[in-house]
Parts: structure tokens; C-alpha cells; sequence
């Protein structure tokens, strides 16, 4: 989490505010831990005031008065609209796929935005161990449409990933139809560079790059040959507005903890 | 049926709880039962199969103590705080010991634990599909394709998971052992139901459980045992009686990165404590 | 996401009830929809698959007029009383036309309505072996085998219902178009989450749902369309509004038993009446 | 419902009475509307005041105050420590096998205490279409005993049932075993003539005969050749207490509606 409390936007920020600028109004959103969190909750502060919060833990449209630390915080079960049990929330609103928009993060993302983060390194030995799936898998398939936001690097964007947890457009082949899934799967992915969206193979395709990034600093940051858009956009810098209400939110969570 | 026993937490987890058991704690976000966690690893059980959805605190601090052979789980991380360090080491380095994995998505577990209570071998969803977990998952028998009878649709079914114990920790029972719990009430429900044997600790023993809002009633004849543990959720909360201790969660982070500053905090905190009441504000 | 809008009854019925559509009007011995009920009758539709665990009464009207093509349930009889006498004849002597049955038992249907809300084609459960109800569902394509893949066990599927469009009676609704309804809440959460469209009728519309008790909300956005009708459960009643008119249940058996006075009660006290409020006291 | 406000019991007031008998103290009770429920509410108030009775609607130990007239009185509900949903009353609560006793009704049962409770005659061209199912199938399959309930005639005990809406002894060579059922299936059958337990086998013997009913009128009125065990039990007759309880329980009801 950014300390930055003035001044220019930092990458993160950028990427939070990025993201929150995807949601529209209106729209049921699931949101976890992290930079969804912030970008959902900048959102609805911002242009969105009537987007549904739900939360895995089991809290359907909260209206946090502040940016939750946790998804169970207490907050979110007073503010709620209606608590449900957790398999109620996983089979009848996840799974069933009332949700509009996912939001995800990776540890290693490939090109055709499939998720892992489960392992680096072989399971059965691994470098790194992971947190796991979590709701990941069931949001990936069900969700009318995922926001992926992971910062990029060759670390995280990777050619093949260590393990699939959640499945984003399989190997560009309709993986998807063929899985049955009733969501689009990932729209697009925002990183700290820029924002990625697929193709109509479910490929990677750069499409805008943020202030100060240029397209080679994102191929390079890109584990594999990265396609690029014939137009690459320039993504509006974060405004005064976004910015401040970003830190505010986020200063409010650190003084209260 | 028979009521549930009202018993102090070491009596209770002294009769109910046994090496090699399948043991849940259960309380997704909310109502964590780390008193009674704390209180497993003072009686020095070993050999468990945990399960748990978000292993948490709670689980880092049962496997760095050696009590977990395996553990079933969905999301193993510290919520809102980044890794679990102990969980990482045993998977890792194999320290203190070497732990199984198996692992699920969170519609994997619940739905496990769903057909764990309604007593049928297996639960079905629509997930897993194409990913990796679904791989591992067959080859531990965690998980298996069915095909729907009518459509021939491909689906994912999970084996049940009937706990030997499981322990939750909720606010309130009556003093004839029924239990009440509100707020964010997770699949304790499903847990509790789906065990041998249930295991509450809770904040208060009152006269008469009040209906509210939101609130479960766990009627005690599905409780096997009730201690009174007040703040025996601690350092995660129990909606209308505490607040997550978000500050004990990121020091945590610090306190288990290293073996010695954890053993050193776990001697401290829960080895020397009384086994009755719950280690509550243990920062260093 | 889009929020239920507000319509009178008659417009909601006009709008989102079709001739030929799946149907399911829900309550399980309370909040029946009685009033929905009645306007579907009074707007002539016809070739309906309705389905309900419980008819009730309110299916034997519906099928006495001739809406019914198909029943889709697991009990049909006049609770506390006896038979449902326009449904025997409909089955027994094809009065006022013949109707397809495809029946379960409340658990197989009730997991239909948990299978078609969680979105997968079927459930699971351990009923139905052995029975002919087994059989004669594999014959309509209602239930079948399946196999658990862990255990081999053979158990019941049932296929999922999926309402075209699933109408309830609930409290209260606030003006953005929640639903709150408490007391026993049956199935009716399932059937709404199971069905493409959903209409509400409530007994008030409130500026704000106070959390209550036993009670469940059911969002805006997964209602279509709510109607304000008093008393739109009666001769079922409708939880701290109303209470069950049970000397109308047992009339209704007396009323139900003859062709020609089932008839002119219905002209009299349905077909007759204003499509917006509640068919109320009816008894002869 | 029997309409004798005082004087000797009828033969349904003997049958309520002698089902209530068979409720032990603490039990968890299944029960529905008619007889069953009469005999459940009058054993608590006699001799088992904390059974636990567990309504299909969703109300887990109620505690009704007066007799229910269906399974959905407000009276249930109001005085239930706990309202669950129909699917989760059947899923973790019947299915699951936490009923001691369920009460089960008939229209027709065989000799293995099969049940019928959903046509007389053909299925497709049925004499009368009864009710039926709801929950017995699962009531039959999964409570830890059951208690049959039914008026005894040749009508109603029959050599084959038309058809088998619930499963008792299946056939006699283990059926339930084989089916993989949790219960026991049903323990005792009680009719207005006498008491009928199933043998080893699980084919119904007579065990009792209730006061003025002789073992002949009890073979006369089964459709079958009806086992007698070698000691026929003479049911103790109706207390003053009982019928007075049933009485006044069923007054009440009807003062009320």
C-alpha cells in the first residue's frame, strides 16, 4: 500500500485508479483483499455511487464507511444489504453468476490470462507457496466479466505458468465454451505500466500505456512476445480528484487501525 | 439426543480432540476459534488433518507447533497482510515437519462440507474445470468429474468432508447448550453439522437466546460441548462483543518470518498460559 | 444490474406471466401467492407448466379454470383438511382437461429449485431409491442415477427447475424494490434465484427494511417486478400481517368437490373482481 | 378428527393414544399434519415434555401452544428455536438422519410396511389420485425410526401396494441395507385395531390388540395372511389423563379456528 500522501501518483496508485475507472455504474461487483478493494470502493466514491459490493465473505451490497482491511470486516456485515452463508454466497451468487465483474490478482499471469496463484517453482517442491485458489477459479468462470490487476513484470507475465489455478481463455481456442463457463472471462488486465486487453483470440493485446511508461519498458516486462494494438492509448493521468480520494480513503484505514 | 456438556475449554478439548483426528476450525473472517486452537497446541496433539477454508493465524501457528500432519484448505494466506510464514516453511523446508496439501477452491470446501452435513458422499459444481487444482485433486481423490445424467455436462464433484471435531467459537449459548452466533456466520453451520463431534466456545452464557437479525442457532443437541471463553476469538473478533485486532495481523507477518521469534512468541503467549481463557492483546 | 420496477398486479401479470410459460408460484404453507394466483386466472392463461411443492388450494383453482397443461410438485393436498378436488378431477377424469404430472418428493423437488439457483443442471440426494416415484421420474426425464465417484454409491439426481418466471408474496418491499419476507421462508429464496423473472407481491412498501429476525432479503436486482397487494397471501396468511384463514381451507373442500359450485365461487369471487387487490373473506 | 367431547375413547382417540405412547422422552420427532401430529403434541404434554418436535416447514423445536392446524402455523414459527429453509431442513436436518422418530401416514402398506400414499389403482388412470409424496420417502429413508400411523381395512392393508411412494422393509431380504439407508426404517405400525411389529424379516406380526378388538377382526381386516406373534399384548386402555389431554388439546383448536 502506497505511504505517498502528496504529489505525483505512484505506479500503484495509478493502477488503483485505472482499475476503478472500469467499473460502471450500476454494476455487481465481487470484490477481495487489495488493490480490487481500493479500486472498487475509489469507484463507487467516484462515478459509480450505485455499484453493488458483494463480498465472498458472505455480505451482499455493503456500503463500507471505510475501505475494508479484510473482506469479513464488521463493517461490511453492518452495512450490508443482506449476509448470506458462505456456500450460499459460492453456489447462488458466485457460482450461479450474478456477479457483473470479478476482480483478480495473479502471481504469474500468461498470455491469454490465465491465473496462478498457487505455487512458483514445482508443487511438489516449491520455490514459493502461494496462498492458493480462494474464490479465484469459480470467479474466473462465472463472472460476467473479470478485471484482472497485477503489476507487471517478467516474473508475473510469464510464457507458461507454473500452475493453473483459474482458467482465463485456456489457449485461445474456446477453452471457454468448451468448459461451459457462463462468464466473458477477463476483459482486461491493468498493471502498474498499463492496461492489456484480449483479442478476439483471448491473447494479450496492449492497448494503453500509463504516464511515463513507454512500449518497450511493457515488452519488456512481458515474459513472452508481446502483441501490441496499432493505436496504443495514453492513459489519462490520475486527476486531482481520483487522487486525493484515493489517499484520503486509504489514510482514513491507517489512522483508524 | 443428547444436549450439549457444559465443559472448561481444556476438559473439552481433553475429551473431544485426539492425535490423528480430522479437525475443523471453523469462522470465515470472523468468529475464529483461536483460543481453542491455542489450547490443541498446549495438549501437544499431533498428527491432525486441519481443514479450513482460510487456514489464517490460527493454522500458521498449529503447523509451526508440530500438530498438523496434513491440512484441506482453499486460501492460505494472512488476509489483507500478504503470506502465511510458518505454513510456508513446513511446505517449503519441511520444518518443523512436512505437511500434505490438499487444496481446494472456496467452492470446492464449502460445497464439501455442504454434503459433509446433509450426509451424502459428495457435493457438485461447476468449477475446477481446465485448472490444475482439478489435476491434483483427483490424484489425492479430493475431487472427480461426474457428468450430469440429463445434459452430459461435465461437472467437478468433491468428496465429503465429515470432520472427527470440529470447534467454532460463537457469542452466545443458553444454559441448556444452545448456541447462537450472528454477523458473518461463514459455513460453521456446514462445519458443525457435518462433524462427529462440535466443540463452542463463546463469549457468553445467558439466560435466554434473543432472537436478532442475521443470528444461527446451533440447537444443543447438535453441540457436543460448550466452555465459556470470553475473547476467545482473538486477535480475529466477534461481531457486538470485539474488533479484529488488524494491527496483531500485520505483526504477525514479522513474528512469523522467523523460527525463533515464533517459537519464542508461542512459548510466551500460548505454552505458558492457562489453558482456560484465551491469550488476548499478546503484540510484543 | 437492473432494479425491479413497480407495477400494479394486473401489470405485472400482463407483463412477465405468458401462455405456455414454466411457472412456479411459492410459499411453503405460508406468504402463498393467492392474489398473483387469481389474476393469472382472471388473464385466461393458458398451457402453463406451474410448479409447486405444495399446490394448496391455489393450484386447485388454477387448474379447475383450465391454466394448467402441467404440475410440477411434490404434495398435493388440502393441508389439514384432504384432497385437492379439482386437481383429482383434472387426473381422474380429465375435467376441466387432462394434466401431465411429473411429481417428486419435497426433498427431490426442493434440491430441483436448489440446483436451478445455483445454476447446474442437477442435484443430488439420497431419497427416491427403491420407489416407483424413482421410476416414473426416469420415465419423464425428471430423475435419474448417479454414481458417486469416490464411493460408487448409487444415489437420485434430480434435473434442475429452471421458472420461466417464479412469482411470490412477501412483507414488505422498500422503493428501490428489495424484498424482505420472515417467518417461514420455505423455498422461496430458491425459486427466485432459479427463475429468468420474478414477481413480488408484498403487503407493504416501506421507506426502510429493518433487519429482523428469521427474516431474508432478497435484492432489487434479482426481482423483476414488485406489486403492492394487502393481504395478497390470503386464505394463506402472511407472517405479523395476517393470519391463516383455516375455516376458508376446510370450505374449500366442500366448494371444490362439485363442478358447478367450484365454478360460481370462482366467478363470483375471482373472475368478477378488480385484477389489483386481494380476493379477501371469500367464504360463502 | 373425533368430535366425542367426553365418554369412552373412539377407536382414532385409542390410536392417537397409543402412538403418543410410543414417543420416548428427548426424542427428536419429525411430524406432520393429522394424527401424527396430534399423538406428538400429546406426548410431550404427558410423558416426554422435552421431545424436540421438528416441523418440514422449518421449524426446529417448537414448542407449539396450542395443536397445529397445518405445518405452517405462525404459532410453530413463532415459538421454534430456530426457522431453517425448506431445502435445508430436508438437506442437513432429514436427510442427514438427525429425526429419532418420523410419523408417517398411509393409504395403502404392505406386509414389509411399504407405503402408497400417491394413487389407488393405475398410475395413469388412477381410481383415486391421493396427495402424494412430500417428505415420507426421505422421513422413511433416513429417520432413526419410524412410527406408522393408519386406519387398519382391507382397503388399506393390501397384499401389493399400487404403488410404493416409500420404502419400509422393501421385500424382507435386506433391501434396506442394500439401498444404503441411514434408519432403521419403521419400528412399529399402530392402527385403530392394535399395534404391529415388524419381525427379523421386517414382515409386520401383531403385538397388541386395543380393548374390544379381537385377533380375528385384526386378520379380517388385513389383506394379507397376517402374522400374530405367540403373545398378543393387550393395549393398556386410554387413562382419564390421556383422553382428557387429547380432548382439551383438540377443543382448543377448534374454539380457535
Amino acid at each position: 500500500m502506497s505511504e505517498q500522501r502528496d504529489g505525483a501518483p505512484t505506479p500503484e496508485e495509478t493502477m488503483t485508479i485505472v482499475a476503478a475507472r472500469e467499473v460502471r455504474d450500476r454494476q455487481v461487483l465481487l470484490v477481495g483483499v487489495g488493490p480490487p478493494n481500493a479500486a472498487a470502493n475509489l469507484a463507487r466514491r467516484l462515478h459509480a455511487p450505485d455499484c453493488v459490493l458483494v463480498y465472498e465473505s458472505g455480505a451482499i451490497e455493503a456500503k463500507p464507511v471505510r475501505l475494508p482491511l479484510s473482506i469479513g470486516d464488521d463493517d461490511l456485515a453492518e452495512t450490508a444489504a443482506e449476509l448470506v452463508s458462505v456456500p450460499e454466497m459460492l453456489n447462488y451468487w458466485v457460482g450461479a453468476g450474478r456477479i457483473d465483474v470479478g476482480f483478480l490478482g495473479a502471481a504469474q499471469i500468461d498470455r491469454f490470462c490465465n491465473i496462478n496463484t498457487t505455487v512458483i517453482g514445482a508443487y511438489d517442491d516449491p520455490k514459493v507457496r502461494l496462498p492458493g485458489a480462494g474464490g479465484a477459479p469459480e470467479i474466473a468462470a462465472a463472472s460476467r466479466e473479470v478485471i484482472v490487476v497485477v503489476r507487471q513484470s517478467k516474473r508475473s507475465f510469464v510464457e507458461k505458468l507454473d500452475f493453473v489455478t483459474s482458467i482465463g481463455h485456456g489457449d485461445g481456442s474456446g477453452t471457454r465454451e468448451r468448459l461451459n463457463f457462463s462468464g466473458a472471462g477477463p476483459t482486461v488486465v491493468i498493471t502498474d505500466l498499463g492496461v492489456l486487453r484480449p483479442g478476439p483470440d483471448g491473447e494479450l493485446e496492449l492497448a494503453a500505456i500509463h504516464p511515463g511508461v513507454d512500449v518497450e519498458q511493457v515488452r519488456e516486462s512481458t515474459g513472452w512476445p508481446l502483441r501490441v494494438r496499432d493505436v496504443v492509448e495514453a492513459t489519462e493521468p490520475p486527476s486531482e480528484r481520483e487522487l486525493h480520494t484515493l489517499r484520503e480513503m486509504r489514510a482514513a484505514v491507517r489512522s483508524a487501525a | 439426543m443428547t444436549r450439549s456438556t457444559q465443559l472448561s475449554l481444556s476438559e473439552a478439548i481433553a475429551t473431544h480432540v485426539e492425535d490423528g483426528d480430522v479437525v475443523a476450525l471453523e469462522g470465515f473472517t470472523h468468529l475464529i476459534p483461536f483460543a481453542a486452537g491455542h489450547e490443541i497446541i498446549r495438549q501437544g496433539r499431533r498428527d491432525l488433518t486441519v481443514v479450513r477454508m482460510t487456514p489464517d493465524v490460527i493454522y500458521d501457528q498449529l503447523i509451526g507447533m508440530g500438530c498438523v500432519a496434513r491440512m484441506i484448505f482453499s486460501y492460505g494466506g494472512n488476509p489483507g497482510v500478504g503470506s502465511l510464514h510458518r505454513m510456508r516453511d513446513a511446505v517449503e523446508n519441511d520444518w518443523p515437519a512436512s505437511i500434505d496439501l490438499i487444496e481446494h477452491s472456496h467452492a470446492g470446501l464449502a460445497n464439501a462440507y455442504v454434503a459433509g452435513a446433509s450426509r451424502l458422499p459428495f457435493g457438485v459444481l461447476k468449477g475446477y474445470a481446465g485448472t490444475d487444482l482439478e489435476e491434483r485433486g483427483r490424484q489425492s481423490g479430493a475431487i472427480a468429474f461426474v457428468e450430469c445424467p440429463f445434459t452430459g455436462q461435465r461437472l467437478s464433484a468433491v468428496r465429503a468432508i465429515n470432520p472427527d471435531v470440529t470447534v467454532i467459537h460463537a457469542q452466545q449459548a443458553d444454559r441448556d447448550g444452545n448456541v447462537m452466533l450472528w454477523g458473518l456466520t461463514g459455513v460453521q453451520k456446514e462445519a458443525v453439522l457435518a462433524a462427529d463431534r462440535a466443540i463452542v466456545t463463546v463469549e457468553e452464557i445467558v439466560d435466554e437466546l434473543a432472537p436478532r437479525p442475521h443470528a444461527i442457532v446451533l440447537p444443543s443437541w447438535v453441540v457436543t460441548a460448550v466452555a465459556h471463553v470470553p475473547n476467545g476469538a482473538w486477535p480475529s473478533y466477534a461481531h457486538d462483543y470485539s474488533k479484529r485486532d488488524n494491527r496483531f495481523y500485520a505483526a504477525w507477518d514479522e513474528i512469523a518470518r522467523d523460527r525463533e521469534r515464533f517459537r519464542a512468541w508461542m512459548e510466551e503467549h500460548v505454552l505458558s498460559a492457562s489453558g482456560d481463557t484465551a491469550t488476548v492483546g499478546g503484540e510484543p
